[in-house]
């Protein structure tokens, strides 16, 4: 029986007979691919970067990055786009989970036939994008790419606040390998930096723990690596192509760790003191500005000497900067070396005042001048002239210099910048309470996020939106209160920065023991003379000096940079024009050869 | 003539023969889900009896031997659908010691299809397409092979010796 | 005396792929046979030599085309072993439902084959065609339906998508429901009992010191499993049988394939079960230019064909030094299947060599 | 004149028959597929692909037999058309004993096959060939016992008279004879080289046999041949055992048998070539050999 | 996780093949085994008998610096459920090493692999044909120095993209005036 039914089991089978088959009828009936389906690829031109990164991680070597002139090239971005070699894909995916903008994905469209191989050869548009969802794209979670940084250190903010060590604790040496690690080395952070430095190759370098070498490529075009290791306004962070959807990688904590790792640049960086060829170059202001000149013209064996006003080199890196933020240790460490390399300096030497620079420009065959922004600006409120109104700048000067300052245990800081904060913060450190007013909104505010909410943190009461009207003395012709009204923004159209209009119905009232006014500074050019001063060219402002390519102003054989030369005022800006300046007195201008 | 051009589009023999990864979309494609018989096509056991030679991928020197000898058996008019990147350019394979990269020096071909691999609706696509470009008297490679003998000759040369080779068949 | 010479494939239907035979045969039967090989090398350990660790991903899985995850696992957890890398507890399970899944792809694709090279043509169609639900469910999971590229150093490419449990439950429940009629056409059907018991069997011992492997060796009557044995990724977790139907001819490994089917889908049934939340992927450092320390490791892991197993050799650098790839048909493809060919009939050659299920591409590489 | 008349007749039957088999072919495809679950073919597939090979360029000839091959097999379906009543039609040429020329002429087609394969030296076709003549000892001899019941019962060794006596439902001869008649479907099963017993052809073990080197018009032939033998072999069935009747009848019953034999391909795989004919002369031909007691028993 | 059986088994082969071999445990169910081109044949006949029935392959790794190459068998014992890789060194100028062919008979085909990738000569192995390469012409391809990418560009005249890659990025990288400028 087992047999027989062994014979007739099969018979079953022709009950599907009747059935209705499972075909799908294509091409009259389209069955839909799956939502993450990976298809031929679309490219959104306008978020695409250009960084190449596709093109790098293609195992199949199927993208190629061509230059398309209707793009239009801006910083961190290039005119590049990938082309697509379907003689070659593989519909890995992979091109897609490596781009960092998202900008690259493959739609669920998969229909090509066609005669001619060429055909297959394209750059993706985006016009096959069938929406959001369908196709093989990358989140910020499923990308290869990490955009999640390697948090840095701090101490504690109820801790830090009460003495002026610095906050931030530097990377450990895992944490400074996985965050270079990030770095795909597209190197479109370099258009950021000002001084272009080379910052995939140092990355490179921190990631084999090669510091020396790292601290090698520093030197190529920063001599403070540390310094902007520590307080740059990262300019190369903004360009990064992971700052497109997460965090940028931490190149400035990079830089710092690795600096910080080599304890005497000497061994690394070879500048003979003794070498001085017959050029002798003058450097105003010990800044940043002028001890990078000092460095590069060093290198080169031009004999340099730096004046300085105050008892100490650094400048605005000492005076600006509070302590906790950049250690004594650190610019010890940097202005030793540079002043090592064989640059003489002569502190407490005000030119304009104990040397006229027209015998620098006489005894010299050049003169930079970096003398920085010293002055702050007033607000224009009364009551300005109480006790107890203080200038941010030299707020925190005294305080850097060791000098006791009196500000209460409350005090009020106007304004939204870096310095506000630093001001803010160090009243904070000096036992009082501190409180931010700025006119704009949280989002307006110059400042650095990290900045605001280091401050945040730590206790500082930031009210944006409110503007000062009037300080109130006391009797004694102190400050006692300040009374200030809240602003509404009001847009000023497309592409204009809206403008904060004061409501004027409710003035409120705010006691205070000190006001601190961190709106700006200006420079002080009572150094020049005022016939060199006709011969000058300044900004509409009259702020800033203008200097050609090479740093030069219009009297040759002086040059300038730094903050009286660009508007960035900030650090690596000064290195940047220094360089410049540097270049132009090896190229021979002005009368450095004449 | 019009009757045997209807009839030689819409049935197609194609040759079993699986010479790259390509071939693991045909079982689908030929069986129960996509149904290719639908438009005629079905695998034919040998390369005498078919019209259409399906070169689905890669091919590996030793494989393009056999393949242009298997082209060659095949009774004219026939056609040739080459699948996916492999076949184009390389594909994945780009930089191999043992496979050839662009099938079009050895034999015409008449579509390529993209993807890899395509699916199984690519292919009926394909199909679709070679069978109106047969209508139209398009597809035509077929002809391009006999009149360029020699320069596909001397292209297959190039890769295996061709004296050694026809000496052994 | 002279024998007969005949030459099947690789432009034929009864080959397992693009390779090739070379037989003698006395009348219907064969007395001597050469496997020619070499059709597929594409050169991989080569080509691996020239990429980044990365880069390799996409690459593996042409290595075994019919059930290509098993590249794409192996090559993960060895640059994992090396790396120190360890994935997330769901993404081992996602692993083992894709690895299953990709089994019992691999395992229609084995029914389909044996029952064509026994001329029962239906069961090509169905099983086929009933393949592609699973390769629906491996679309929406993965974005591809042959090659799947999901597993990489770390974990899997992306999570699940909504609802794709139970999807993959009604996919398991329709195959269950087919399987009745899979057993009543093919595994019950009195003429393939005919075709197949007593011939072409491979000895218990012999087959053990031939290497070969997984359900071959199991139809033979080893139990043995690489799952059990040296069990990877979270099987030692999973409750699951290893059948062993034990005569070594063609009906036992055609029969064995069709009880590990059982245990396949009754792994995914637990696995989609006991799937834990979490993390899908640890993401590697660099995507490009990571570099992975110096060191070899042997990883292997139970393929539809047998073992499976990847020798990865680093020496520090972005690209692995040398990777080895044991593809499960090398033994039995090869010399195996020469040697136990020997006295068969040539209308057994193709079921034999279907039964063995040799894969062309993972022999050559 | 008449025989002209006849001989139109018979060339106009003999294409009617063959784009019958065709469409049979086809519909017999589209059978298959349906218990594979797919939609299959248009029914007149396999009108184009005989249009499709005769539009081939003939490639390859292996010399004189080779080509002559595919016209003698069609040449002896032909003949053994004129052998066959379709229906209730008188064939062409009648005779007392024509069965057994029917037999002979059915034979002849294979044999055209073997010379002309043979030509090719393809071992495929060479194996095929072999396999063929093998499998007709198996299903001849089944055939003819399965027959002979019928000739001794209506003593007669005229196909044409067979029918006409055996007259029309309920007096078909399946119904005393049916286990003949059983012996005589699965005779068919194997004359139409259907699965379990497509050894000839297996694609699998001898790529598509004998017909392997043929290409073009040769297979078209032969394409022809096939198409024109499902009519003549399901018609000799559906005259010995399914009675007479109209063309239109005639028709019925082919094409069913024809659907019987489809479906039992669909469901079962094939024999080994030794196993097929043990089967043929085993269980067959007992079954054949006991229709013998019905005719004993219903006398 | 223990290690016993893996401890185990490094003891008996500690004891027994005391001077020819030195074993240690790679991590559970994995030991590793570094003997002489000489002793090869012994070591595995022994391992053999110890339970490693099944070879599962043999490897072949070309290290070019130091000349040499260094053939690994893989072993594995289905009664201890371990591996273990037998490695050994040969020369790269002379590369010759017994077939392992008396002790396991599939060794073979992976020798016969060798052959061909590495040009390593087996002697005692009857077949040591092409296996996957038909018509070669060109050195062993699995050797570090045959460089597949020239190879391919000059066979099959396909061209590699690496410089313009190179290029490519280098024109992403933008501004870069370092003080070799100065």
């Amino acid at each position: 029986m087992g047999i027989f039914k062994k014979i007739f089991t099969p018979l079953d089978a022709l009950k599907h007979l009747g059935q209705k088959p499972h075909t799908i009828r294509v091409p009259y009936v389209k069955k839909e691919p799956a939502k993450r389906y990976r298809g031929i690829h679309v490219n959104d031109w306008d978020k695409c970067i250009g960084c190449g990164n596709c093109a790098r991680i293609c195992t199949c070597q199927a993208i190629e990055m061509i230059p398309i002139d209707s793009i239009k090239v801006e910083e961190g971005k290039t005119n590049l786009r990938p082309q697509v070699d379907y003689g070659r894909c593989s519909f890995c995916g992979q091109c897609v989970d490596v781009c960092p903008t998202g900008s690259l994905k493959l739609s669920t469209e998969y229909l090509m036939t066609s005669t001619n191989k060429d055909d297959y050869i394209f750059i993706p548009p985006k016009d096959r994008d069938s929406g959001e969802g369908t196709g093989w794209e990358s989140s910020t979670e499923t990308s290869m790419l990490r955009f999640d940084r390697e948090e840095m250190p701090e101490r504690n903010p109820d801790e830090r606040k009460l003495d002026f060590e610095p906050v931030l604790l530097g990377f450990s040496e895992q944490q400074a390998y996985l965050e270079s690690m990030r770095c795909l080395g597209c190197g479109l952070c370099v258009d950021g930096c000002p001084t272009h430095m080379f910052i995939p190759e140092y990355i490179q370098k921190i990631r084999d723990a090669e510091y020396n070498g790292a601290v090698d490529e520093f030197f190529k075009n920063n001599p403070l690596p540390q310094i902007c290791g520590t307080v740059c306004t990262h300019n190369c962070e903004d360009n990064c192509v992971y700052s497109r959807r997460g965090n940028p990688i931490q190149i400035r904590y990079l830089k710092g760790f690795a600096a910080e790792k080599v304890d005497n640049y000497g061994d690394v960086i070879k500048v003979d003191p003794d070498n001085k060829i017959d050029k002798k170059v003058a450097v105003i202001g010990a800044g940043p500005a002028g001890l990078t000149l000092a460095f590069y013209l060093r290198k080169y064996g031009v004999q340099v000497k730096i004046f300085e006003s105050t008892p100490n080199a650094e400048g605005m890196m000492r005076y600006g900067i509070p302590r906790y933020r950049l250690s004594e240790k650190t610019l010890k460490k940097e202005t030793d070396f540079i002043l090592s390399t064989g640059a003489e300096i002569q502190y407490s030497t005000e030119i304009g005042k104990d040397i006229p620079l027209k015998n620098l420009l006489d005894e010299y065959d050049a003169v930079f001048i970096g003398v920085g922004f010293q002055q702050g600006i007033p607000m224009g409120v009364p009551g300005e002239d109480a006790i107890g109104v203080l200038q941010a700048a030299d707020f925190l000067r005294d305080v850097a210099m060791g000098k006791k300052v009196e500000i209460g245990n409350k005090a009020i800081i106007v304004g939204g910048g870096d310095v506000a904060m630093d001001a803010s913060r160090t009243a904070l450190r000096l036992g009082a309470k501190s409180v931010i007013m700025y006119r704009r909104r949280w989002v307006d505010m110059p400042a650095h996020e990290e900045e605001k909410l280091e401050a945040k943190d730590e206790g500082v009461e930031i009210m944006p939106q409110t503007l000062p009207t009037e300080i109130v003395k006391d009797e004694n012709g102190k400050v006692k209160s300040v009374k200030y009204v809240k602003t509404k923004m009001v847009d000023q159209g497309e592409g204009k920065r809206p403008k904060p209009v004061p409501i004027e119905d409710e003035i409120y009232e705010m006691e205070c023991s000190a006001v601190i006014q961190a709106i700006g500074q200006n420079p002080d050019y009572s150094l020049f003379p005022d016939d060199i001063k006709e011969k000058l060219q300044f900004d509409k402002r009259g702020k800033r000096i203008i200097v050609d390519d090479y740093g030069e102003t219009l009297i040759p054989g002086l040059f300038a940079g730094g903050d009286c030369v660009n508007n960035r005022g900030d650090i690596v800006g000064a290195i940047a024009d220094a360089r410049k300046a540097a270049r132009g007195a090896q190229r021979g201008r002005g009368r450095a050869s004449p | 003539m019009g009757l045997f051009k209807f009839s030689r589009s819409r049935s197609l023999w194609m040759m079993h023969f699986c010479t790259g990864c390509g071939a693991i979309e045909m079982p689908p494609t030929m069986t129960s889900r996509y149904d290719m018989e639908r438009f005629g096509i079905i695998p034919m056991a040998t390369p005498r009896q078919s019209d259409l030679l399906l070169v689905t991928g890669y091919l590996t020197v030793k494989t393009l031997k056999r393949v242009v000898r298997s082209y060659e058996q095949m009774a004219e008019p026939k056609y040739v659908i080459a699948f996916g990147s492999c076949t184009m350019r390389g594909g994945m394979y780009w930089d191999s010691y043992n496979t050839v990269k662009e099938l079009d020096l050895y034999i015409p071909v008449d579509i390529y299809i993209n993807g890899c691999m395509p699916r199984p609706e690519a292919i009926i696509d394909a199909f679709i397409k070679l069978r109106d470009m047969i209508d139209k008297g398009e597809a035509n490679a077929w002809k391009n092979y006999r009149d360029n003998l020699d320069w596909y000759k001397q292209n297959q040369a190039k890769v295996f010796d061709i004296n050694k080779w026809s000496a052994k068949i | 005396m002279r024998y007969f010479e005949y030459f099947v494939g690789p432009q034929h239907v009864g080959v397992t792929g693009n390779m090739s035979y070379h037989l003698w045969a006395d009348g219907d039967e064969i007395k001597k046979m050469i496997t020619s090989v070499g059709y597929l090398h594409r050169g991989f350990e080569k080509l691996m030599e020239y990429r980044e660790w990365v880069k390799n991903v996409p690459m593996v899985p042409r290595i075994c085309v019919p059930e290509p995850d098993v590249n794409e696992v192996l090559y993960a957890m060895g640059v994992e072993e090396l790396s120190g890398l360890v994935p997330s507890e769901r993404a081992q399970y996602i692993r083992v439902l894709v690895l299953e899944m990709a089994r019992l792809s691999a395992f229609l694709f084995y029914f389909a084959g044996a029952a064509g090279a026994l001329g029962l043509y239906t069961i090509p169609q169905w099983t086929i065609g009933d393949r592609d639900y699973i390769l629906d469910r491996f679309e929406e999971l993965t974005g591809g339906r042959a090659y799947h590229i999901y597993t990489t150093p770390g974990g899997v490419r992306r999570d699940l998508p909504d609802g794709f449990k139970s999807r993959v439950q009604e996919t398991m429940n329709y195959l269950k429901k087919r399987l009745i009629d899979y057993d009543r056409l093919m595994f019950e059907n009195a003429i393939i009992v005919k075709r197949t018991k007593g011939i072409g069997i491979i000895e218990k011992d012999y087959a053990m010191n031939m290497g070969v492997t997984g359900p071959n060796l199991r139809a033979s009557g080893i139990k043995a499993d690489v799952r059990k044995d040296d069990h990877y990724l979270v099987y030692d977790k999973l409750d699951f049988d290893v059948p062993v139907v034990g005569d070594g001819d063609i009906f036992s490994r055609i029969m064995q394939r069709r009880l590990e089917f059982d245990e396949s889908i009754k792994i995914i049934e637990q696995v989609l079960e006991m799937m834990p939340d979490g993390g899908f992927i640890e993401k590697l450092p660099n995507p490009i230019e990571w570099k992975v320390p110096a060191g070899d490791v042997y990883v292997k892991l139970e393929s539809s064909k047998g073992e499976f197993g990847y020798y990865i050799v680093s020496n520090g650098e972005e690209k692995p030094y040398r990777i080895h790839v044991r593809g499960p048909s090398y033994t039995h493809g090869i010399q195996v299947a020469q040697e136990k060919i020997v006295g068969m009939r040539i209308a057994d050659v193709a079921p034999f060599l279907f039964s063995l299920d040799v894969c062309p591409p993972d022999i050559e590489r | 004149m008449a025989i002209i008349i006849k001989i139109l007749e018979y060339i106009l039957i003999a294409f009617g028959v063959a784009i019958l088999g065709l469409i049979y072919g086809g519909i017999g495809r589209k059978i298959t597929a349906r218990i594979q679950n797919r939609y299959g073919p248009p029914f007149y597939q396999n009108i184009l692909d005989v249009l499709k090979l005769f539009g081939k360029r003939n490639e390859a000839s292996h010399g004189v037999m080779f080509d002559l091959g595919p016209v003698i097999a069609l040449t002896g379906i032909l003949t053994s058309l004129m052998f066959l009543p379709l229906g209730s039609s008188t064939p062409l040429i009648s005779f007392e004993g024509d069965i057994f020329v029917l037999f002979y002429l059915l034979v002849v087609s294979p044999l055209g096959m073997a010379l002309g394969a043979g030509e090719g030296a393809n071992p495929n076709a060479t194996i095929g060939i072999a396999r063929g003549l093998t499998m007709m000892l198996g299903y001849e001899l089944v055939l003819f016992v399965s027959i002979i019941p019928l000739m001794i019962h209506y003593d007669t060794a005229s196909f044409y008279k067979l029918v006409q006596m055996q007259g029309t439902f309920p007096n078909w001869n399946f119904f005393p004879f049916f286990l003949s008649a059983f012996a005589g479907l699965i005779a068919l099963q194997g004359m139409m080289g259907l699965q379990p017993f497509d050894v000839v052809v297996a694609p699998h073990e001898i790529a598509s046999g004998p017909m392997v080197e043929y290409s073009g018009r040769f297979l078209g032939l032969l394409q022809l041949w096939h198409a024109i033998a499902v009519i003549v072999e399901t018609g000799i069935i559906a005259d010995a055992f399914l009675g007479n009747g109209g063309a239109g009848w005639f028709i019925l019953k082919t094409f069913s048998l024809f659907m019987i034999v489809i479906m039992v391909a669909a469901i079962f795989p094939r024999f080994r070539i030794g196993q097929a004919v043990k089967f043929y002369w085993k269980y067959p031909l007992i079954i054949g050999l006991l229709g013998f007691l019905v005719l004993f028993i219903w006398r | 996780m223990s290690l016993d059986v893996e401890e185990s088994i490094k003891q008996d082969i500690d004891l027994r093949l005391k001077d020819i071999a030195k074993c240690e445990i790679q991590r559970e169910r994995r030991l590793k085994l570094y003997t002489g081109k000489d002793r090869v044949i012994p070591v595995l006949g022994f391992l053999k008998s110890y339970g490693f029935i099944h070879l599962a392959a043999i490897s072949c790794v070309d290290w070019l610096d130091d000349g040499e190459f260094e053939i690994v068998y893989n072993l594995w014992s289905y009664r201890d459920k371990a591996g273990i890789l037998v490695k050994t060194r040969i020369s790269r100028e002379n590369p010759e090493i017994d077939t392992a062919i008396p002790i396991y008979e599939i060794a073979e085909t992976y020798e016969r692999e060798i052959h061909e990738m590495f040009g390593v000569n087996f002697p005692g192995n009857p077949n040591l044909t092409s296996l996957f390469l038909e018509d070669w012409n060109g050195p062993p391809p699995m050797r570090k120095d045959f460089d597949t990418r020239k190879y391919a560009a000059e066979k099959y005249g396909m061209r590699d993209l690496t410089e313009q890659l190179k290029i490519g990025m280098d024109k992403i990288k933008g501004v870069r005036d370092g003080d070799e400028i100065l």
